[in-house]
């Protein structure tokens, strides 16, 4: 229930959002819009999403760890940027670019769609793969020397900002 | 007035209609007949307000002249529209028969009518390059119909070059719109007095190129052997007898209703040009093995005659143009489709259409071969009497040297041609009769001919009155 | 109308359009396939860039409706190239 | 080779789906006030729907959003609707487009929405655009068991 | 496949053959139309004729008029009555004829309408007052005598007979047309009397009654046109016989008898005729003396009686004219009669060879008098009214000069020497044909064979005794070609009168040349090889091969290197563009206009535009063509929101994403380059595919000169912005009033909505036509 | 005041996009594998384009700045997963060489996991 | 601005005619689009005036709005004939076997060839 509701919060926004307009009739037919979308989606997607895979956590608390999510990303995008602009102007001799297996466990497609979103917007990791089943995530980074510390930087993201919103 | 939007409507709505359904089904298929036999009667009973009391206009919208598009039925536009409407009933009618074996056809054709309706009827630059680009694109799927190498491979050449055509005459639209201002036929030709020569002359010929493209006048002709040859018959009858005429009418309505002075101008390269169709399409015609191919050189050099009308313009030229135009719609349906029959019925309707191209009455061809040479007298040039008086001796030979092998000599069609697929050692019999009643249509022309000849008159009156 | 300032928004108007012109350059200049849909969808972004450029300097949203579609959409056709050259057709 | 999906882009897929409809239909109710029309709002629903497509592959796209079978209705319904409203004036006699209500009546509005049969013939290109371009996609994507053994 | 064809159609088909009915009733109908027509025509011309005239074809002031005077009434007279003998040869003649052929009875059905269509065809022409009825019915003739002479359509040279009379006569005929046009051009008027009161001696004139008259001579077979009458006989008798003696060929001389007051209009025309009419008579009277088939000496015998009549209509003037209808009458009568005969001795004997037939006297009796009679009547022995024929054609000629004389006499020997070779062959001499048929076979004649003749025998005797009859038709069609003033009294002077002593030598010359017949017969071979090798006939083949030898080069040509190409298309077309540019002023025409503000961006993103173009056209991959292509929409995009287009600018990104969608698509279902083999996995990555056209220098002028011509024509229109008041500030100002903001919007839907109604249908159909091309029209 | 404010936030988040785009395209050109390109890409098609989409801040229209976000989302969502796609495009054919061609050819200065 | 819009839109329609030649039946298709591009954008150079958006215009001149309006209908047939020409293109392909033209010529060749007989029967008609 909370969660179509934010959905239809959501939608509404975008609307109201693409529409550039705020009158109450807007807010009105965006609305209506938005359940409409919402109530068909569930309509629409004969299979069931396959989620249910890690028990989700109250949608409240997820709503409310979203800005956490989204600061640390944004944090996130600023360093990797400074690290790519760096790389760009003049390409350190000692860093060896190459792929690392990161771990992401057995999570739900929507939690792997969004740590793919939230690695990949950054800059400095790129995400080649994403293997549900093997639960593992194949990253493209800049510096692939320590494998292992890359690793843990993309552990301890995850647990701190993403887990929250997306277990 | 109302009659204007139902003969646009009506074949727009029921071709949607059809488009949905499994055309190789009796039913749709005679549906689409009907559907098209009611637009014929509406465009008969606008064609009769039209004859009574003159133009009939309609603005869309209700806006002003030249903010709304102008619809404007006058007796040009509704012969080419009669005409073409009629054409697209014989060979649908013929299909029906024979059965159709392509869903969308039968839909497509009535949506063909609504272009030609519509390019007919409209008084707007653009809005004619619309229809034209919606019976353009039918054509497109029409030629492939019958799916074979052979149709394929027309369709292809014919797409390619016709797209080009159709944006050569959005370039000229843009063209006309910059210098002009305005999309109004008869707001642009106001206008163009105005424009220097120069720009006004590409403009002109620009729109003259796509419209060649489109008739398939030497040289811009390479593309319609192959398609007249490998699409099947009736669709072939519809390509010449119906699409073609978008050629025609274009030429006129834009050559002189909107481009009077260009078309004067380039009136001797015309001439030329429609000189050397007509040379160009009897040799070809003259020396072919398949019958469908022959009826296509010979529509390269009748589309020759109109050009050369055209060319030599005043009254007598364009009513010639006009004419002829109607004559060889006619006989181009008449002979595309009996070509792939066989049967005593279709024979006779095959020599009558042979004979109205060679000009011999009392088939309705002399009717035009008449007023082609009186064109050629008011131009005042031998060489262009001695043109026609080749180009129709050169008629005869080809025509009767394969209406002899086809069918005195009853020798059956060879390779995959496409007249080949069509067809029967035993034609069905409505079929034949089909055919004999187009053939009556064209000998009776040929023996009554004041109708036809008051209809061109009307439409050249209707051009030059503006 | 105009807020910010014009000193800034013109030539950062002219440098976007410059880095567009490279942006195609790099497209057509790719080795190869790959290397050219990294720089289409770069090339993408540009645009979305410049459009909102030209917003700014003229005031007005209506240029940010093509790049909200852009946005929202342009990635299709790189995911399906990508696609289409990971797997030998756009679909899957 | 093994398909082995790939779960960022049909995530984002799916979460793309409901969020570009409403930007369409923004784009649709403000056409006629500011940027967008029937034509642009059917474009993006276009290729949000060819996203699935990208992101799934055909028959699961079309198992998955089993409306998408309707796209053939849609195409010849939004035709149909498109005509009805540009030729309905014939009813009583009016030009083909004029819309209502004319010039000079007032138009009932709900926000920026304006409800009157410009919008009509909006939605009609919307369905139409939307329903033709999956059907050519649907098309190019499934080819004929027929023609695969000639 | 064709060949079984044609051998299964000779073998009489199971259940459609029937007996040849011993009497065909569908030709006794003829026959009966025919006669009745004859007593109508007769009944009419005996109250002094009539005269109809309704409008036709207003506009072009075309009138159906139709008048039965003198000229009218012999032709039309001559047509049903030799029409309905004829027909009553014909009713026995044809299931004879069909059975023989192993043809069903149905055949007939092709028979008899052309039959009486030609009879028709021919009384309506006699009859006609207008010119272009006059071409519309002489055409109707060709059709006709079309489709009979190719009646045996299994026989090649039946057919190769009825294209060639149709070509030389049908073509020939539109210089009728163009006379027809010349002088409504002139005169405004079809009408041939009237045409006859106001036409004027003057160049028009001469020219059209030049063309009046190519057409006329053609029909009737005269040198150099004359070559297709004797291939036609390869039609059943009866249609020989009537078209050599009432219909086809006459028509021609009813034309120059009808138009030859327009004629008489130039002496240069009438001169013409004399020279034409005089090579006819002496080409086709010496090619007669050496033909071995029966038909063949009668064929070329018409050529050189038609081209008796037409010197007497170049000699002009009462005694001309008058004789010129005299000469026609009679020699319908005789020419008919003879081809019976041939056509009865054939179907006896099955012979048709003057070498293998001789002295048919006592195995038909009958017959050999009675075409006896008829052959007299050509060679105008007395007692015949042939004798009277040939007495007004030597008094016109002796009247009109010495030359005209020395021809008329070498005419008549002429005549005299082949029509008795061919009767005295026939009948005369040893009886041989025995052995040709084989010893056994009962030679019999039907006697319906052999009645017309008689018939037709006892008419020119009786003609001969009394000729006041067809002499005063002769008259009154005379006044018809003269205006008036003819008068004939034929009558026998025995005296020493110039017509007496010319016919007194040329039956002397003419029984020299039957005697000394070697010689006469070497002449003849000799002429006729002359013109197996130089003659009209060989020109007219040769020509004809010419022309599809031509049409073939041109045509590969075209197949092999213009049909595929567009190059065709543009060429021609940038030629035009600079044509077009080379003639008008190029002063001022073009501006290179201003450049302002972000137009600089603008250029700069148009150089971008340019540069991915020509990467396009220069990649060799499919994939980096569609990206670069993607460029290029994307740069135009920019372009068209710095130019304050933002609807323009969204739908252009949109577009340009579907098509890159739908270019993959469509990529994904082609087969990869050729050269790539079977080894590599179907999704490897294409390599580059040389395409030859690529490296063909002259695919890249053509475009080159595309572009150039495009740029002329571009630059020149950009170059003249339209001056002030522009609709768009009307639209502009409208906008609010159609309740809306966004004018481009407003446009698309409300006042420009049909552009977009038409547009969305395109849409539509490109996806049917997709569903139609891929899927065989299956929309899902 | 807090215009002024805006506005100089706004042409330091205009110069701040510029840069990362002009560095993200000297990358693209630069740099030599499709992986290290990638990297380079991402600078425009994250940061720079977001930081640009943030300048609509200083222009203080409603509507502008309305649109901006709703693009900063998208971009946010979409971009990552297009440079995933061609990373993975790249990864697949990298593999299928492997798996094809005899000899390996590693690309250079790469390490791979794998 | 003349200049520069001609001879853009003329080099693309130039191009495309180029590739119109050419015998890969793909970049044959690339031809068109590039035709139909050169003719948007000439319709966009085209337009009378430039200024503002045509969108509810306060002051100050507004661009044409009519060429826009032209030139979004020319975009939508531009997709729509490529769409149709692809599936062509496509179906040809599969009919053939070969996504080139020569192919085409060829086969076209060959047909012409068989008529050869025929073309001897109607000659003799005549002859
Ligand atoms: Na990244
Ligand atoms: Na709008």
């Amino acid at each position: 229930m909370v969660r179509s509701f934010a959905k239809v919060v959501a939608l509404t926004a975008i609307y109201l959002l693409a529409l550039g307009q705020i009158q109450p009739g807007d807010i009105l037919v965006g609305v209506l819009l938005a359940v409409l979308l919402v109530a068909s989606a569930r309509f629409i997607h004969s299979i069931p999403p396959t989620e249910g895979a890690s028990p989700m956590g109250p949608a409240l608390r997820r709503i409310a760890g979203l800005p956490a999510l989204i600061g640390g990303t944004l944090v996130d995008i600023g360093r990797g940027s400074w690290t790519v602009a760096h790389y760009c102007l003049r390409k350190p001799p000692d860093a060896e670019p190459g792929t690392v297996t990161i771990p992401i466990g057995r999570s739900s497609p929507s939690s792997a769609t969004t740590w793919g979103i939230r690695v990949g917007v950054s800059p400095d990791t790129v995400v080649v793969d994403v293997d549900e089943r093997r639960g593992e995530m194949l990253l493209h980074v800049l510096d692939a020397r320590d494998p292992d510390a890359v690793r843990a930087d993309q552990r301890d993201s995850y647990e701190r900002r993403q887990r929250r919103v997306f277990p | 007035m109302t009659a204007v939007t139902v003969a646009l409507a009506l074949p727009w709505v029921a071709g949607v209609v059809l488009v949905g359904f499994d055309g190789r089904r009796p039913t749709v298929a005679w549906l689409a007949v009907a559907a098209l036999l009611a637009d014929l009667v509406a465009l008969v009973v606008l064609a009769i307000d039209v004859f009574t009391d003159g133009s009939i206009q309609v603005v869309t919208g209700s806006w002003p002249v030249g903010v709304g598009i102008v619809l404007r039925a006058d007796a040009l536009g509704l012969t080419f529209a009669l005409l073409s409407v009629f054409v697209l009933l014989i060979a649908t009618t013929a299909e029906a028969i024979n059965g159709v074996r392509l869903r969308t056809f039968p839909g497509l054709v009535v949506l063909l009518a609504t272009g030609l309706n519509g390019l007919f009827l409209t008084r707007d630059v653009f809005n004619f390059y619309v229809f034209f680009e919606l019976s353009m694109i039918v054509s497109y799927v029409l030629t492939a119909y019958g799916g074979r190498t052979r149709q394929l491979r027309a369709a292809l050449v014919f797409t390619s070059v016709n797209l080009l055509g159709s944006f050569l005459f959005l370039l000229s639209v843009a063209g006309t719109y910059r210098v002009s201002g305005t999309l109004l036929m008869s707001d642009v030709a106001d206008r163009m007095t105005e424009v220097p020569a120069n720009a006004a002359l590409l403009i002109a010929l620009g729109f003259f190129v796509a419209f060649s493209v489109k008739v398939g006048l030497f040289p811009f002709h390479f593309w319609l052997p192959t398609v007249y040859a490998g699409t099947r018959p009736a669709v072939a009858a519809i390509l010449s007898g119906a699409v073609a005429n978008i050629g025609a009418y274009g030429l006129l309505r834009f050559g002189v209703e909107v481009f009077e002075p260009q078309l004067e101008s380039a009136a001797t390269v015309l001439i030329v040009l429609g000189a050397a169709s007509i040379v160009y399409g009897a040799l070809l015609a003259a020396s072919r093995g398949d019958p469908a191919e022959m009826l296509a050189y010979s529509t390269i050099g009748q589309i020759g005659y109109v050009l050369v009308a055209i060319g030599v313009g005043g009254p007598i030229g364009l009513t010639a143009a006009v004419l002829y135009s109607v004559i060889n719609g006619l006989n181009k349906t008449l002979l595309f489709i009996s070509a792939g029959q066989r049967g005593r019925l279709v024979a006779t309707a095959f020599a009558v259409g042979a004979f109205s191209v060679a000009g011999v009455p009392p088939a309705v061809g002399f009717v035009g071969k008449l007023e082609m040479f009186r064109t050629a007298l008011a131009a005042n040039s031998a060489t262009l009497v001695v043109l026609l008086f080749v180009g129709s001796a050169l008629s005869l030979i080809y025509l009767f040297q394969v209406y002899q092998h086809v069918f005195w000599l009853r020798s059956g069609p060879v390779g995959e041609s496409a007249i080949g697929e069509a067809w029967h050692e035993n034609s069905p019999l409505p079929l034949r009769a089909l055919m004999l009643v187009l053939a009556f249509v064209v000998l009776g022309a040929g023996v009554w001919p004041e109708p036809l000849l008051a209809l061109s008159d009307t439409a050249v009156d209707a051009l030059l009155r503006r | 109308m105009i807020a910010v300032p014009t000193v800034v928004l013109i030539p950062a108007l002219i440098w976007m359009t410059l880095l567009l012109v490279g942006g195609g350059l790099v497209l057509i200049r790719a080795r190869d396939a790959i290397r050219g849909l990294v720089a289409l969808d770069m090339l993408a972004v540009l645009v979305i860039s410049l459009l909102a450029l030209l917003s700014y300097l003229r005031g007005q949203p209506y240029y940010f409706d093509a790049a909200v579609a852009l946005s929202l959409l342009a990635f299709v056709s790189t995911v399906a190239t990508a696609r289409y050259l990971g797997s030998g057709g756009p679909f899957g | 080779m093994v398909r082995h999906p790939d779960v960022i882009v049909r995530g984002v897929a799916r979460l793309l789906l409901t969020p570009s409809i409403a930007v369409a239909a923004a784009l649709l109710v403000k056409g006629y006030a500011e940027v967008g029309d029937g034509f642009s709002a059917g474009m993006i629903i276009s290729l949000t729907i060819s996203l699935q497509y990208v992101a799934m592959g055909t028959s699961a796209t079309e198992r998955t959003l089993p409306l998408l079978r309707f796209s053939p209705a849609l195409v010849l319904g939004g035709l149909l609707l498109a005509l009805a409203t540009a030729f309905f004036p014939l009813a009583w006699g009016e030009p083909p487009l004029s819309h209502k209500p004319g010039p000079g009546e007032s138009v009932p509005t709900v926000g920026t929405l304006e409800l009157f049969t410009p919008l009509a013939f909006d939605v009609a290109i919307l369905l139409l655009v939307v329903g033709v371009l999956t059907t050519i996609l649907h098309q190019f994507a499934n080819t004929e068991p027929e023609e695969e053994v000639r | 496949m064709s060949a079984a064809h044609g051998a299964e159609i000779r073998e009489p088909r199971d259940g459609s053959r029937r007996r040849a009915p011993a009497t065909d009733w569908l030709g006794w109908v003829a026959c009966a139309v025919a006669a009745v027509g004859f007593g109508l025509f007769l009944l009419a011309w005996s109250a002094d004729g009539f005269s109809v005239s309704a409008p036709w074809a207003p506009s072009l002031g075309l009138r159906l008029s139709f008048s039965l005077d003198g000229l009218g009434a012999l032709y039309a007279l001559l047509a049903t009555g030799i029409g309905a003998l004829v027909f009553a040869y014909g009713s026995r003649y044809l299931p004879l004829h069909l059975e023989h052929e192993h043809r069903p009875a149905g055949e007939r059905w092709r028979f008899w309408p052309w039959m009486v269509l030609f009879a028709a065809s021919m009384a309506g022409l006699a009859l006609a007052q207008d010119l272009v009825l006059l071409f519309v019915f002489f055409d109707l003739t060709a059709i006709c005598s079309y489709f009979l002479i190719g009646f045996d359509r299994d026989r090649h040279e039946a057919r190769t007979a009825a294209i060639a009379s149709l070509i030389i006569t049908v073509a020939s005929a539109v210089a009728m047309l163009i006379a027809a046009a010349l002088f409504y051009g002139r005169y405004g008027t079809f009408s041939i009397p009237e045409l006859a009161r106001i036409a004027e001696s003057e160049s028009t004139t001469t020219a059209a009654a030049a063309l009046l008259a190519v057409a006329a001579l053609a029909k009737s077979a005269q040198t150099p046109l004359h070559f297709w009458l004797p291939r036609a006989m390869a039609a059943p008798t009866p249609v020989s016989a009537y078209l050599h003696s009432a219909a086809m060929v006459a028509a021609g001389v009813l034309v120059l008898g009808r138009v030859h007051p327009l004629l008489a209009l130039s002496d240069g025309v009438l001169t013409a005729l004399s020279v034409v009419g005089t090579v006819s008579i002496v080409v086709g009277g010496v090619l007669a003396l050496g033909q071995d088939r029966l038909k063949q000496v009668l064929a070329y015998s018409t050529i050189s009686q038609y081209g008796y009549m037409v010197l007497l209509y170049g000699i002009g003037g009462a005694a001309g004219n008058g004789a010129a209808a005299f000469y026609v009458l009679v020699h319908g009568v005789a020419k008919s009669a003879l081809f019976m005969t041939a056509g009865a001795v054939t179907m006896a004997t099955g012979e048709d060879r003057l070498s293998r037939l001789s002295g048919l006297r006592r195995r038909m009796p009958v017959l050999a008098v009675a075409s006896g009679v008829a052959a007299a009547t050509l060679a105008a022995l007395p007692l015949t009214s042939g004798f009277f024929k040939d007495e007004l054609f030597f008094k016109a000629a002796y009247a009109a000069g010495p030359w005209q004389t020395a021809v008329a006499l070498l005419a008549a020997s002429l005549t005299f020497a082949y029509i008795g070779r061919f009767w005295t062959r026939l009948f005369l001499g040893r009886e041989r044909v025995a052995d040709a048929v084989g010893g056994t076979a009962e030679i019999t004649s039907s006697a319906l064979l052999v009645a017309p003749v008689v018939v037709l025998a006892v008419v020119a005797v009786l003609t001969g005794v009394v000729v006041q009859p067809f002499a005063g038709l002769a008259e009154a069609a005379g006044n018809v070609s003269n205006g008036g003033g003819v008068e004939l009294s034929p009558a026998y002077h025995l005296d020493a009168r110039p017509e007496n002593l010319l016919a007194v030598s040329a039956w002397a010359l003419g029984g020299l040349l039957l005697v000394g017949r070697r010689l006469s017969i070497r002449a003849s071979r000799w002429l006729a090889a002359l013109g197996q090798r130089w003659g009209p006939r060989r020109g007219y083949v040769e020509s004809l091969r010419g022309l599809s030898a031509l049409s073939g080069i041109v045509h590969d040509r075209e197949v092999r290197t213009l049909r595929n190409s567009i190059a065709v298309v543009l060429v021609p077309a940038a030629i035009l563009v600079g044509l077009a540019f080379a003639f008008t002023p190029g002063k001022r025409s073009y501006v290179v206009g201003t450049v302002s503000g972000n137009d600089w961006l603008v250029i700069a993103l148009l150089a971008l535009v340019i540069i991915a173009t020509v990467a396009v056209t220069r990649s060799r991959a499919r994939l980096p063509l569609v990206l670069t292509l993607a460029v290029v929409g994307f740069a135009l995009a920019a372009v068209y929101a710095f130019f304050s287009e933002p609807d323009v600018a969204l739908v252009a990104v949109t577009v340009e994403t579907m098509i890159t969608l739908v270019f993959l698509v469509a990529m994904a279902r082609l087969p990869r380059h050729r050269r790539e083999g079977s080894g590599v996995p179907p999704t490897a990555p294409e390599l580059p595919y040389a395409d030859p056209a690529r490296e063909n220098p002259r695919n890249l002028l053509a475009g080159l000169a595309a572009g150039v011509g495009m740029f002329l024509a571009l630059w020149g229109s950009l170059s003249h912005p339209a001056r002030e008041p522009y609709v768009s500030t009307d639209l502009l100002t409208l906008t609010p009033v159609a309740h809306g903001k966004d004018a481009v919007t407003v446009i698309v839907t409300d006042f420009r909505g049909l552009d977009t109604l038409g547009e969305i249908t395109v849409l539509v159909i490109a996806g049917v036509g997709v569903a139609t091309l891929l899927r065989r029209g299956r929309l899902w | 005041m807090i215009s002024t404010l805006l506005d100089v936030l706004g042409a330091a988040l205009l110069l701040l996009g510029l840069v990362l785009h002009t560095i993200s395209l000297y990358g693209v050109l630069r740099l030599p594998t499709t992986y290290q390109q990638l990297h380079a890409q991402g600078l425009a098609t994250g940061p720079g384009v977001i930081a640009i989409l943030a300048a609509s801040i200083a222009t203080e229209n409603a509507g502008i700045i309305t649109f901006a976000v709703l693009a900063i989302v998208f971009v946010a969502i979409t971009s990552p997963v297009s440079s995933h796609a061609i990373a993975r495009a790249e990864h697949r054919r990298y593999r299928r060489r492997q798996r094809h061609a005899d000899r390996l050819e590693q690309p250079r200065g790469e390490v791979s996991e794998e | 601005m003349n200049l520069a819009i001609a001879v853009t839109s003329s080099l693309l329609f130039g191009s495309g005619a180029y590739l119109l030649l050419q015998h890969e039946l793909i970049r044959v298709t690339a031809g068109i689009m590039l035709i139909s591009q050169s003719a948007v954008l000439m319709l966009i150079g085209s337009g009378l005036f430039r200024g503002g958006a045509p969108i509810a215009p306060t002051d100050g001149p507004v661009s044409d709005p009519v060429p826009q309006a032209l030139a979004l209908t020319a975009l939508v047939i531009g997709l729509a004939t490529v769409a149709l020409l692809l599936a062509l293109v496509s179906r040809v392909t599969t009919v053939f076997r070969s996504a080139s033209r020569d192919e085409l010529t060829t086969s076209e060749a060959e047909y012409e060839r068989a008529l050869a007989d025929q073309r001897r029967l109607d000659r003799d008609e005549a002859t």
